[in-house]
This record gives structure tokens, C-alpha cells and sequence, in this order.
């Protein structure tokens, strides 16, 4: 099977993430379609180290999923923070900060 | 199955070791240090660390040896080294400005970031000591800016981008007062920041796609070298820019400077306009001297109009703003803009004026905050713009002090706004990049009318009753002030040493 | 008509002896601000003093070297590198000094004056709290004034440049109190900035063109450049120029800079500073000869702000405003004599020298009787003061003899060669120009008749309670010596100083042109004499105290032509849109397509929907797009 | 390799943009409207529409502490993994490098258990 097809999908993938990005609503699920842009990256990463016949992209993938889990850690503190005092985690309601 | 080790130069790395130590120490420290302590403990740790490393980074700097270390994922070399230098020197301003609790009981941060914004508990927290986690947070950021600025490959960049941008978001959430705002620059900064690091990171992975490696030397020989699609590599390159430009802010991708730096505590909106920029641009600087130099026909033009909207955008925008902490972010932007016209020139003088820029504006933006934390009344401080009229009145020092740094700003000669605005014009107009040059000084002619109009309306208006009154200056903001005001004005009348050093740094090592 | 001889080369001598220490012409005065600021209030009972003995300390230092300068055979210049400001790569940039004789002349000017009208201001200033930061500043603008001229390369001319620009809009708006004051600062300081613009561009053009910005690397390598880029460098020069010397189109700031205190007009905004741009140009000599459009853009310029200063000059009733839209006339004729090139830079200098004594004793001739008049500035309500003011009156009195140009005095040596050498233009410019010139003759003769016969002389018009006294001796011992420099320095100067000036400006031939000298001389003498009369004749009986009805032409001139509409709507306006447009841009645009295709369809829940949409999303989009807009256009640049 | 694989992702870029604006312009013309009280209440005012988290079925912030704790100790397996696979390979090296490792997981981990972090109540 062409391996290029992978990188097809997580370009589909990464596009779906953006997308996402721009049109939910919850800080959650805004930082869920950021962390399916993140594993897209991994995907293609994968697929390229195949093609090229190099190991590099592998160990990459690792680093970007430790690095993810880190950012996760860090997104959901801060957004538990602040639903906490807003009661709402949709990402149009913080707005204070303005023009 | 065998091995080749990597061999490790742990001299070259120490700056940045002495500081990740220092950080998980501080980590320690918080966790086994009783309360009342440990703000005592954090501070001179942060210090002795950032000296230390400071002092390494001089060490390097006299072995004149560049190296390539950790296995090619690291290069120590004249520009990196000045960058390191530079964000070690503005980090410890930073610092200072950090460390101030004088101003405010406590400190400008909040005691307990995870109590509720505005309820009981956050009443009663108002006169507590501030976290005392902020300290090895600045550290872990600073160890990263200095890893983004020697970076050698790709995969380390991506590292050391999480890496200081992480604790970064953090520390934006933890203003004492305004904690909504506070909470929403974090929010904001952190959706889009990792938005943009998806972006670099997908980048990475078309480059390593189209070059089969990830480090700087092997992308360079793989432009124009390589046989698979270009397509795969211009993809790559700009969505790496993307990354890159989020950070420097640059238009468009600037929106979230202004929220942020409203936002976020003032120290920290500090923090980030010296020694973020230092950091984003030298990482720029590098991906785009040592790995894609062979490709800078086609991003030139592309990254042109991108620097020629930041200019403008960011100078017009600053006319209409009525807070300060906005003004001087969007003066950030406009900042970017002048410094990307430097970065641009793709020759040597563009390397070494535009990091001469990084540093005089880093401390020249330090003081101009460090006085806006000064201004303050019952509330916090003001940064409405209307609060500050007559100011020239009730305290003319400070508010000498601040027109000079908005003279600097605005680029008068014998400050040092002068001399770095020159230097990177210059090496532009040097670079063939004059439709640049003349957009940068239309745009600096522009910016310096918001500025004019701060001092305008400090020396030239009546104070009103709700005129706030400037504190005095503990210790560590008097520091920070006083160094941000002579560096500003020394690098204006004497840049001399200053350009040696640059020079020196010579080019960058591939 | 362009028979200029320069030598081959430009080649300044290194200085030596005495001449090595030019630097202390402006390190003294500066050390005297920095101490006045720095003491604060403690030096609130002495600070004038210092003030002034700074600048005459200065002013006996210029003479010394003067005359060390001219003690010196064949090239007559003294260059000192004091360090290097920019020493790095292909960028040079010094921080040298250069004194030659045309630089020579402008520090006894600026040192000269500056020294009376600092003694003059101890009186002026004597009752106001701010008098030590008065002198601070004032100290302040000689400083950065003799870094203007003494400077060896283009970059530290911008540095005086933007400096006597800093300590002008400081002085302007010196009385902050008044909100006029302030605007005027701020209307001095946004113009200036517009041709600082244009200044530091051609800069830049000329470091890229030549790789370097000192004067004899300049004046040496523009005939290696194309005309086209020598019109270009020598336009934005001339921006600048016109930026700080109040030209066409940027006028208009001068005459509200009057705001500030006498003696900053007397100094900054008649003598020394807004001359800068009739420095910069006869310096840039080599520039400007190079390219024929461009002598033809600088004369058509001098000829229009001259007629246009000269007419606004005849309607205004503020005595400080006749005289500021007089300067600006004024340095039109200095701008027409740079622009015709050859022998005229010289006697463009000259005009400049003399306009600096003359100009000067006016202005603070115009302090004394406001001193005298309880700060009344409307010349409707003088009248009959000569008998109260004698000194004054005289010393003013000479002043105007000097402007309008009788001869003996110092404008009939300075102001006729230039009309003589405007009619002298070959081609039917030289008509035009020359007829200009010669109504501007007339036209200020009118003028100006009218300003001194209305102030000193005709029925007294003054409101009750007033009481004209002569201003007390500190104020009018400057008066007299400058009236002895406004009778005195034309004839001196008229051949001497031509002379000193030729290694700057060029050695030329005697040119016979189409009209003679006594000619021009004639026809000058009777248009000046057909406006004095006329103005005696309308004004010796004073005037309506109300200002009249008048005709368009009249309420034109009343409006300063109708310059500050014309600037809003150029420049102002389409600034104040893109600001707006801009904002909109930012905070709405994005939020607005979106809401905005809603709002369409959805109707009544539009509003609804906008209360919602939040910014991160709107932001994200944006750097969607960017990143989009990115990607496309580097494909573009390299596939397309 | 030939161009034609890359040149859908641009395309998917463009579809991207499009696709945003197009379901952001379409959602308030399809979607259902369904207003209830807490979409309406106006959270300016600065009542709290619901008491405390408790209820509405949401979790206890001390879940997402935990997962989170969990995640980000978890995830470090990753590097323990390929050591432990090629150990012999590495040698004393890389035994000093993973225990550096471990060590900065130790530190953090200190830091929440000292910090309270892992007590549920």
C-alpha cells in the first residue's frame, strides 16, 4: 500500500482539527481538535520515518507525545480554573479582554 | 545491536543545565520548605542560579570554541551564546520585577491560584503571600528560551518552544488582582499558543518528510539538493513561520499580544516582551540563516509583506489604545515588525543589528513596565491612559523617566531606540530590502505619535482627583528600573562595546 | 548657466592644534542643561546666570576658533573623529565633528544671537517660576543646534536635528497651561516627524547607494549616481528641509509655535533652527547641483512659501504672527536663492545671517512692547507707543528698515542680489521666479509698514489701565547690538562673507545676465516704495478695532490660506479612516463576516449570536487564514 | 516521488477555511434554536445560576486532578520503554541518564504529594 496515502489522512486530520478549532465551543473539546492536529503531525511523522527509512521520526513521535501529555496537564489546569469561576467552559463567553 | 553514544559537552550545555537544576530544586523547595520560607529561599536561588549561568555563558563566550554537542541536537556558537547571554541578563531584570513585594502586599501574584475568582476564600487570600511557584516556573522558561536559541535540529526547537511556553501560560494566569482577566489571557494564550505549536510541529514533520532529517545542517543541504517534491518543503517552511511568527507576534497571527499582555500580571507581560522576543527571534534567526538561507528567495518576499503588515498594524492600532499595558503591546507588534525587517536583510549585519535591537529593546520595554507597575492606586494599578494625566506633576521623575523611555521607543536619537532602528534599517536597505526600510520608518513615524501622546498627556494636563499616585520603588524594582534606563540610554550614547560584542558573536555555526 | 567648479574631490583636514577641542562648543552648553536639570530646584536663584554664561562662554570659544580657521591656508576645515558611534561591518557611522566656513558662520550665528537673546530672556523670564527649566531647555537647543551644524556626516545631523526639534516642541509648549500651547506643540512636533521621515529615508538611500553617510563620501560619489536617484535623494532631502523651515507644504506649524515664550520665537523659530533647512540644502550643495528638476522643485518651492507667507502676513493682527508669517516668507527667499544654485547658496548664507540679526531684534522688539503691554498682542490695540518705548521703537524701527531692504541697511545687500539672481534664471522661469520675488518685495514693504505704523505709531488704541513703559536695560542692551547687527551686517557681510564661503559652496564666475544690477535694483526699490506708501497711507490713522467684512481674498489670507484645512483633509482624514478601519478590522471584521451572514439571514438573532461569538475563535480564524495565506503565497512565489 | 501526494494537502487547507466559514455562517440557519433558562440567564448580572458543582452532574475538580496526575506520570513510560529494550546496549550510561530521568519525575512527584495533591479529601 502507498504510504503516502498516511500522510493524506493526517493532513485530513490535521484539517479536522483546525477546523475544529475555529467552530466548537468548548475550551475542552477546542484543546481536544488542538491535540488531534498534534497526532496528525505524529501520523505524518511516522509515515515520512517509513518512507525515508530513518528512525528519526519515531523517536519524534515520542517526544511530541510526552510534550502533548504536558500540555495537556497545563490546558486543563488553567481551563479548570477558570470554569471554576465562570461556571462555563466555552471559550466564547471569556471575552473581558477586548479591542 | 550497537550503539554509537552521543558525545556530551556538558560544559557547553552548563548554562542551561545550572538553570533546569536550579528549577526542579525550586520544585523541591516548594514542596518541602514550610510556607513563610519560601519565598526566601526561591529568590536568591532564582538569582544565584541566573548568575551562575550567566557566568558560564561568559566562560563559553572566552573559550571561543563552537561546538555541536548532544548528539547534533545542540550547537553552541557566537550568536547563540550572545542570545543566551542576553536572556540570561534580561531574565534576571525580569526577575527583580517578579521578586517585588513592596508594591502590593505579597507580591503581584495570587496566593491560591485555584481558589474560585471572586468568592469568600479569594477575599480572604487578598493579603497572602503570592505562589511562590512563579519563581522556578521564570526558571524552567528561561532554560528554554536559551535551549530555543541553540537548538539545533528541529525536534529540540519543538522541546524547548513547549518548554517555555508552558509555564508561560501559567504564569499569565496568576495576577492578584483582575484574576478574570487574568485567567482569560491565559485561556486565550495558551488555546492559540497551542494552536500555533500544532502548526509548527506539523511543519516539522513536512520538512522531515522532505528532507529525510530534522537538523539545520542536513535541511541546508537538502535545499535545492533533495529529490523529493518542493511542494513538501514550502508547506513545511511556512507552517514552521507559522509557529515562529505566533511567538515574535506578527501580524496576523499578533491577536492574542494585546489580550495577553492586558491580561496577564504586569511583571509577567514584562518577562514576556523582553525575553520571549530574544527567544522567538533567535530561534527565527536560526531557522531561517542556517537551514533555509538557500531557500531565502522564496520566503522573502512572503515574509516581507508579513513584517511590512506587523509595521503598520501594530503602529496604527497603538493610536486608538486607551490602556497602557495595550499600548505597549501593540508597540510589541510594531517592534516585531522592525525586527523581522532586520532578520530579513539575510546578511550579516541583519543578524548582528537585529540582535542588538533584541536586547536594547528588552530593557527599554522592562522599565517602561517596571514604571507601570509603579502607577497605582487603591485598586491595583491603573493602566487606563485617562489615569494618568498630570502624572508630570505628581511625581516628575518617574515621569521623566517614562517620556525618556517613550523617546526611546519612539526612536530619538542618543537613545538606544535610535541606534537599533538605525542598524536595522540599514542592513535591510544593505539587504535590498528598501520598500522595507521605507515602510519601517513611515510606520515608526506613525508610532511615535501614540507615544508622544502618553507624554503629552502626563507633562501637558492637569491631574485630577483620581490622578493615582506612583509607590515608591522597593529595592528590586528600583534595580530593575535603573538598569532598563541606563542600558537604554548608554546603548544610545556609547553602543560601541555593545556592537563589538555582536560582532564578535560572529555568525552562526552549521 | 551651471558653471560650478568644484574641485575633484572633497577633503577635509584632520584638525590640529586648539581646533581638535571644537567639541567643547557643544559639550558646554549641554553640560550646563544637564546641571540645571539635575539640581533641580536648588538652582532655582542662579540658573539663569549659567544659562547665559554657558552660551557666552560658547560664543567667545566660536570667535576663537573662527579666527583659528582662518589663520589656516588652503583647505580651510578642521575634522575630528571623537569615536566611533557605529564602528561595526559595513556600516560606519562616526561621531565627528566638522568645522569649515560654512559651519564656521553658523556657530558665531546661532552662538552670537543666542548669547544676546539668553540675556535678553533673564529679563523676560524674570517673573515666572519656571525660569531655571526655561534656561535648561534653552541650553538644551544651543547644544543640540551646534551639533546641527558641526557635524561631519548626515547621521549627526539627524541628531541635532531631531534634538533642536525636541527642544522646540519642549519650548512650544512651555506654557502647558494653555491648551493652544499644547496643540501647537503637538501640531510643530506631527509635521516635523513628517519630514523626518523623509529625511532619514534619504539616508538610508544614501547608505545604500554609497555605503556611507559622511559628508565628503557623499559629496564625492553622487556623480557615480543616476539622475533618477539623485532626485529622489535630493526630494526627500528636501522634505526634510521643508519640514523644519516651515516650507511649502508644511507651513503651517510655524506661525502656532508663537506659543511659546518671546525669546524661543526670537531664537528657534526666526533665527537659527527653522534656518536647519537652508542648511541642510547649501551643504548637500553637491546634491542639489547634481540634478537640474531638482533646483527647479527647490526654487518653485522658495518662490511660492515666499508669496504665500506675504500675503497671509498682511491680514493677521497678531504682532507675534506677522512676523512668524514673515520668517516663513522670508526663508522662502532663502530657499529660492539654495535652489538657484551657483553663486546664489552664498547669498542665500548671507540673507540668513543678516535675517538672523534683523529677525531676531524684531521678535524680541515685539517682547519688549508686549512686556510693556500687559502681554497684549493685537496690533489694533497698540498705536502711538513711540513715545513710550523709544529704544524699542528705534531698535524695531531699524529692523524694519533692514527687512523691507533700504539701502544701507543689511536686506537691500542680502535681498536684491537674490531677486537680481532670480530674474538672472535662464528660460522664462527666470521671469516668473524673478517676479515673485520682486512682489514679495513689495508685498512685505506693505506689510510690514503696516505692522510698525500700527504699533508705534497713529492714534494710542490701547484698553484702560494700561500703562506702556520701556522694558528694563537686560532687555534692551540685546536690542541695540542686534540693531547695530541688522544695520551693520549687510554691507559687511555682502562680498567678506561670499568669499569665506567659497571652498563650501563653490568658486563662480561673474554672471552677466539678462538684467543689470541697477535695473533689478530700481525696479525693486520702486515696488518697495509703492508699499510703504500704501501702507503708511491705509494705517497712519490707525485702524477698526473689530476685524472687518473683507473679500475671499482677504478671509483667505485670514485663514492662513485655508493651510490646516487643506492638511486635514490630505493627511489628517485618510489617517484618522485607516486608524478606524483598522480597529473595526481587528475587533469587528472577523467577528463581523461571520456575524454579519447571520445577521443577514437570521435577522432579530443576530444579536443574540454576536454576544456569543468569542474572540479565541475569531483569533484562531484569523491565524487560519494567515497561515493559509502563507502557505499559498510562498507556493505562488516559487511555483507560480 | 512525484508532486501530485502533496498538493491535496494545500487543497485540504483551502477546504478548511472554507468549511469553517461555511458551518459558522450555516449553524444559525439549520441548527435547531432551543433556548432554555441557563442558555438566556444573563451571567453579567453576577448571580450564579447553579449552587455548587456537585450537582448538574458534573465531577468533583479532584477527577480531573487525578486523571490529570495520572496522564502526565503515565506518559513517561514512553522513554522507560525503548531503554528497557535495548538496556544492555546502553550500558552505564544510559542506566545514569534514565535515573536523572527519574529523578525530575521524583521531584514532581514530591512536590504533589507534599502539596496535597494526592489526598482525596
Amino acid at each position: 500500500m502507498d504510504p503516502s496515502y498516511y500522510i493524506v489522512l493526517s493532513a485530513a486530520l490535521f484539517t479536522i482539527g483546525a477546523v475544529g478549532v475555529l467552530i466548537r465551543r468548548n475550551a475542552i473539546v477546542v484543546f481536544m481538535c488542538i491535540e488531534l492536529m498534534l497526532n496528525a503531525a505524529n501520523l505524518a511523522l511516522i509515515t515520512f520515518s517509513r518512507m525515508n527509512g530513518s528512525l528519526d521520526g519515531q523517536i519524534m513521535a515520542f517526544f511530541v507525545m510526552v510534550v502533548a501529555a504536558a500540555e495537556v496537564v497545563i490546558g486543563l489546569a488553567i481551563i479548570m480554573s477558570i470554569f471554576r469561576t465562570r461556571r462555563s467552559a466555552s471559550v466564547d463567553d471569556a471575552n473581558l479582554l477586548k479591542y | 545491536m550497537t550503539f554509537k553514544l552521543p558525545a556530551i559537552d556538558y560544559l557547553a550545555l552548563a548554562p542551561m543545565l545550572v538553570l533546569f537544576g536550579a528549577a526542579c530544586a525550586g520544585v523541591l523547595v516548594d514542596a518541602l520548605v514550610p510556607r513563610e520560607w519560601r519565598y526566601h529561599v526561591q529568590v536568591p536561588l532564582s538569582l544565584v542560579a541566573l548568575l551562575a549561568s550567566g557566568g558560564f555563558v561568559v566562560a563559553l563566550a572566552n573559550r571561543k570554541e563552537h561546538v555541536v554537542t548532544a548528539g547534533s541536537a545542540v550547537v553552541i556558537d557566537g550568536p547563540g551564546l550572545f542570545l543566551q547571554g542576553s536572556i540570561v541578563v534580561l531574565g534576571i531584570v525580569a526577575l527583580f520585577l517578579v521578586a517585588e513585594r513592596r508594591l502590593e502586599p505579597g507580591g503581584a501574584f495570587v496566593a491560591q491560584a485555584a481558589v474560585v475568582a471572586g468568592s469568600e476564600a479569594d477575599r480572604k487570600q487578598m493579603r497572602k503571600p503570592g505562589v511562590t511557584e512563579v519563581y522556578p516556573m521564570m526558571l524552567f522558561a528561561l532554560a528554554g528560551m536559551m535551549l530555543f536559541c541553540s537548538a539545533n535540529d528541529l525536534l529540540t526547537m519543538f522541546v524547548a518552544l513547549e518548554v517555555f511556553s508552558l509555564p508561560l501560560y501559567l504564569l499569565c494566569a496568576l495576577a492578584r488582582r483582575r484574576r478574570l482577566l487574568s485567567q482569560e489571557a491565559a485561556v486565550k494564550y495558551f488555546l492559540l499558543g497551542a494552536f500555533a505549536s500544532a502548526f509548527f510541529l506539523y511543519g516539522v514533520a513536512m520538512i522531515y518528510g522532505y528532507a529525510g532529517k530534522v537538523d539545520f545542517r542536513g535541511i541546508n543541504e537538502a535545499v535545492l539538493g533533495s529529490s523529493n517534491s518542493k511542494t513538501l518543503l514550502l508547506i513545511g517552511l511556512a507552517m514552521l513561520a507559522i509557529g515562529l511568527l505566533f511567538k515574535v507576534a506578527a501580524v496576523p497571527f499578533h491577536v492574542w499580544t494585546p489580550d495577553v499582555y492586558q491580561g496577564a500580571p504586569t511583571p509577567i507581560t514584562a518577562f514576556m516582551a523582553a525575553c520571549t522576543k530574544v527567544a522567538a527571534f533567535g530561534g527565527l534567526l536560526r531557522v531561517l540563516y542556517v537551514a533555509f538561507e538557500r531557500s531565502s528567495w522564496d520566503f522573502r518576499p512572503t515574509l516581507g509583506v508579513i513584517a511590512a503588515a506587523t509595521m503598520i498594524v501594530g503602529a496604527v492600532l497603538a493610536v486608538t489604545q486607551t490602556d497602557i499595558k495595550r499600548l505597549l503591546a501593540y508597540s510589541s507588534v510594531a517592534n516585531a515588525g522592525y525586527l523581522l525587517t532586520g532578520t530579513l536583510s539575510m546578511n550579516r549585519d541583519g543578524l548582528k543589528y537585529t540582535m542588538f535591537y533584541l536586547v536594547a529593546y528588552g530593557f527599554t520595554v522592562l522599565a517602561a513596565f517596571a514604571i507601570v507597575m509603579l502607577v497605582r492606586d487603591s485598586d491595583g494599578e491603573a493602566t487606563h491612559l485617562a489615569r494618568w494625566a498630570g502624572l508630570g506633576r505628581r511625581s516628575p521623575v518617574f515621569a521623566s523617566l517614562f517620556t525618556f523611555l517613550m523617546l526611546a521607543f519612539a526612536g530619538i536619537p542618543l537613545t538606544s531606540g535610535f541606534t537599533a532602528k538605525f542598524g536595522v534599517f540599514a542592513a535591510a536597505v544593505g539587504g535590498n530590502m528598501t520598500w522595507l526600510v521605507i515602510i519601517g520608518v513611515l510606520s515608526s513615524m506613525i508610532l511615535a505619535f501614540p507615544y508622544l501622546r502618553v507624554v503629552v498627556l502626563m507633562w501637558l494636563s492637569v491631574p485630577g482627583d483620581d490622578t493615582p499616585t506612583v509607590s515608591v520603588p522597593g529595592a528590586f524594582t528600583a534595580a530593575a528600573l535603573f538598569v532598563g534606563v541606563a542600558m537604554t540610554l548608554v546603548l544610545g550614547v556609547a553602543p560601541n562595546q555593545a556592537l563589538e560584542l555582536v560582532n564578535d558573536a560572529g555568525a552562526f555555526l552549521r | 548657466m551651471d558653471n560650478i567648479q568644484y574641485s575633484a574631490a572633497v577633503e577635509y583636514a584632520a584638525a590640529s592644534g586648539t581646533l581638535s577641542s571644537i567639541w567643547l562648543l557643544f559639550a558646554i552648553p549641554l553640560a550646563s542643561a544637564a546641571v540645571l536639570f539635575l539640581l533641580g530646584r536648588r538652582a532655582d536663584k542662579w540658573g539663569h546666570l549659567l544659562g547665559v554664561a554657558s552660551v557666552v562662554a560658547t560664543f567667545v570659544l566660536g570667535l576663537v576658533y573662527f579666527f583659528q580657521l582662518k589663520g589656516l591656508s588652503g583647505n580651510r576645515s578642521a575634522e575630528v573623529d571623537l569615536f566611533s558611534f557605529m564602528p561595526v561591518g559595513s556600516l560606519k557611522v562616526d561621531f565627528g565633528l566638522l568645522l569649515d566656513p560654512l559651519s564656521a558662520v553658523f556657530v558665531l550665528l546661532i552662538t552670537g544671537v543666542g548669547s544676546l537673546i539668553h540675556i535678553y530672556a533673564v529679563g523676560y523670564m524674570a517673573h515666572d517660576p519656571g525660569r531655571r527649566r526655561f534656561f535648561a531647555f534653552f541650553n538644551l537647543f544651543i547644544a543640540a543646534m551646534l551639533l546641527l551644524v558641526l557635524g561631519n556626516n548626515y547621521v549627526m545631523l539627524y541628531f541635532g536635528w531631531e534634538g533642536v526639534g525636541l527642544a522646540s516642541y519642549l519650548l512650544i509648549s512651555f506654557f502647558f497651561d494653555k491648551p493652544s500651547a499644547a496643540t501647537a506643540g503637538k501640531k510643530a512636533f506631527l509635521m516635523n516627524r513628517v519630514g523626518d521621515a523623509g529625511f532619514a529615508i534619504a539616508m538610508f538611500l544614501m547608505f545604500a547607494q554609497l555605503g556611507s553617510v559622511n559628508y565628503d563620501d557623499v559629496f564625492n560619489g553622487v556623480n557615480q549616481l543616476t539622475q533618477g536617484t539623485v532626485l529622489v535623494m535630493g526630494l526627500l532631502l528636501l522634505l526634510g528641509a521643508c519640514g523644519k523651515s516651515g516650507q511649502f507644504p508644511l507651513q503651517a506649524w510655524l506661525p502656532d509655535a508663537m506659543e511659546g515664550p518671546t525669546p524661543v520665537s526670537a531664537l528657534i523659530h526666526a533665527a537659527t533652527m527653522v534656518t536647519a533647512g537652508v542648511y541642510l540644502i547649501a551643504r548637500s550643495n553637491a546634491v542639489f547641483s547634481a540634478n537640474a528638476t531638482l533646483q527647479t522643485v527647490v526654487v518653485s518651492i522658495g518662490a511660492l512659501t515666499l508669496l504665500i507667507g506675504c500675503v497671509i502676513g498682511c491680514a493677521k493682527d497678531d504682532i507675534k504672527r506677522v512676523l512668524a508669517y514673515s520668517t516663513v516668507s522670508q526663508i522662502g527667499y532663502m530657499f529660492l536663492g539654495v535652489g538657484l544654485g551657483g553663486a546664489a547658496y552664498a547669498l542665500a548664507i548671507i540673507h540668513l545671517l543678516a535675517h538672523g540679526f534683523f529677525k531676531a531684534g524684531m521678535f524680541l522688539g515685539a517682547g519688549s512692547v508686549m512686556h510693556g503691554m500687559q502681554d497684549q498682542v493685537d496690533i489694533r490695540r497698540f498705536g502711538g507707543l513711540w513715545k513710550y518705548m523709544k529704544i524699542t521703537w528705534i531698535t524695531f524701527g531699524l529692523g524694519y528698515v533692514a527687512i523691507i531692504g533700504l539701502p544701507p541697511l543689511s536686506g537691500f545687500f542680502t535681498k536684491d542680489p537674490i531677486i537680481l539672481a532670480a530674474f538672472n534664471r535662464p528660460g522664462w522661469t527666470g521671469w516668473l521666479f524673478g517676479g515673485a520675488a520682486l512682489l514679495g518685495a513689495g508685498l512685505t514693504a506693505f506689510y510690514m509698514t503696516r505692522l510698525f505704523v500700527l504699533t508705534f505709531h497713529g492714534p494710542k488704541r490701547w484698553t484702560d489701565g494700561q500703562h506702556p513703559h520701556e522694558s528694563p536695560a537686560v532687555m534692551t542692551v540685546p536690542l541695540v547690538l542686534l540693531a547695530v547687527g541688522s544695520v551693520a551686517s549687510g554691507f559687511l557681510m555682502s562680498t567678506s562673507v561670499v568669499d569665506w564661503l567659497t571652498p563650501v559652496l563653490g568658486k563662480h564666475a561673474e554672471e552677466h545676465g539678462r538684467l543689470g544690477h541697477w535695473t533689478v535694483t530700481g525696479m525693486t526699490m520702486a515696488v518697495v516704495a509703492l508699499g510703504l506708501a500704501a501702507g503708511v497711507l491705509l494705517f497712519r490713522k490707525g485702524t477698526a478695532l473689530e476685524e472687518q467684512p473683507a473679500g475671499p481674498v482677504v478671509t483667505a489670507a485670514r485663514n492662513n490660506l485655508y493651510a490646516d484645512t487643506f492638511n486635514e483633509l490630505v493627511f489628517e482624514l485618510p489617517g484618522r479612516y485607516l486608524t478606524r478601519a483598522l480597529v473595526f478590522l481587528d475587533n469587528r471584521g472577523i467577528d463581523g463576516v461571520v456575524n454579519g451572514l447571520a445577521a443577514m439571514v437570521g435577522g432579530g438573532s443576530g444579536r443574540l449570536r454576536r454576544a456569543q461569538t468569542g474572540y479565541v475563535r475569531s483569533y484562531a480564524l484569523s491565524m487560519l487564514g494567515g497561515a493559509l495565506l502563507v502557505v499559498a503565497a510562498l507556493m505562488a512565489v516559487t511555483l507560480g | 516521488m512525484s508532486l501530485s501526494p502533496y498538493v491535496p494537502i494545500v487543497g485540504l487547507f483551502a477546504l478548511a477555511a472554507a468549511f469553517a466559514l461555511f458551518s459558522v455562517a450555516a449553524a444559525p440557519l439549520t441548527g435547531p434554536r432551543r433556548y432554555n433558562r441557563a442558555k438566556l440567564d444573563a451571567y453579567e448580572c453576577g448571580i450564579e445560576p447553579t449552587p455548587q458543582a456537585a450537582g448538574g452532574g458534573k465531577f468533583p475538580v479532584k477527577f480531573y486532578l487525578t486523571a490529570m496526575l495520572f496522564i502526565v506520570f503515565d506518559i513517561e513510560i514512553i522513554f522507560l520503554y525503548p531503554w528497557a529494550v535495548s538496556f544492555n546496549a546502553l550500558g552505564l550510561f544510559g542506566f545514569v541518564e534514565m535515573v536523572l530521568f527519574i529523578g525530575t519525575v521524583f521531584v514532581a512527584y514530591a512536590y504533589v504529594w507534599r502539596r496535597g495533591g494526592l489526598d482525596w479529601d
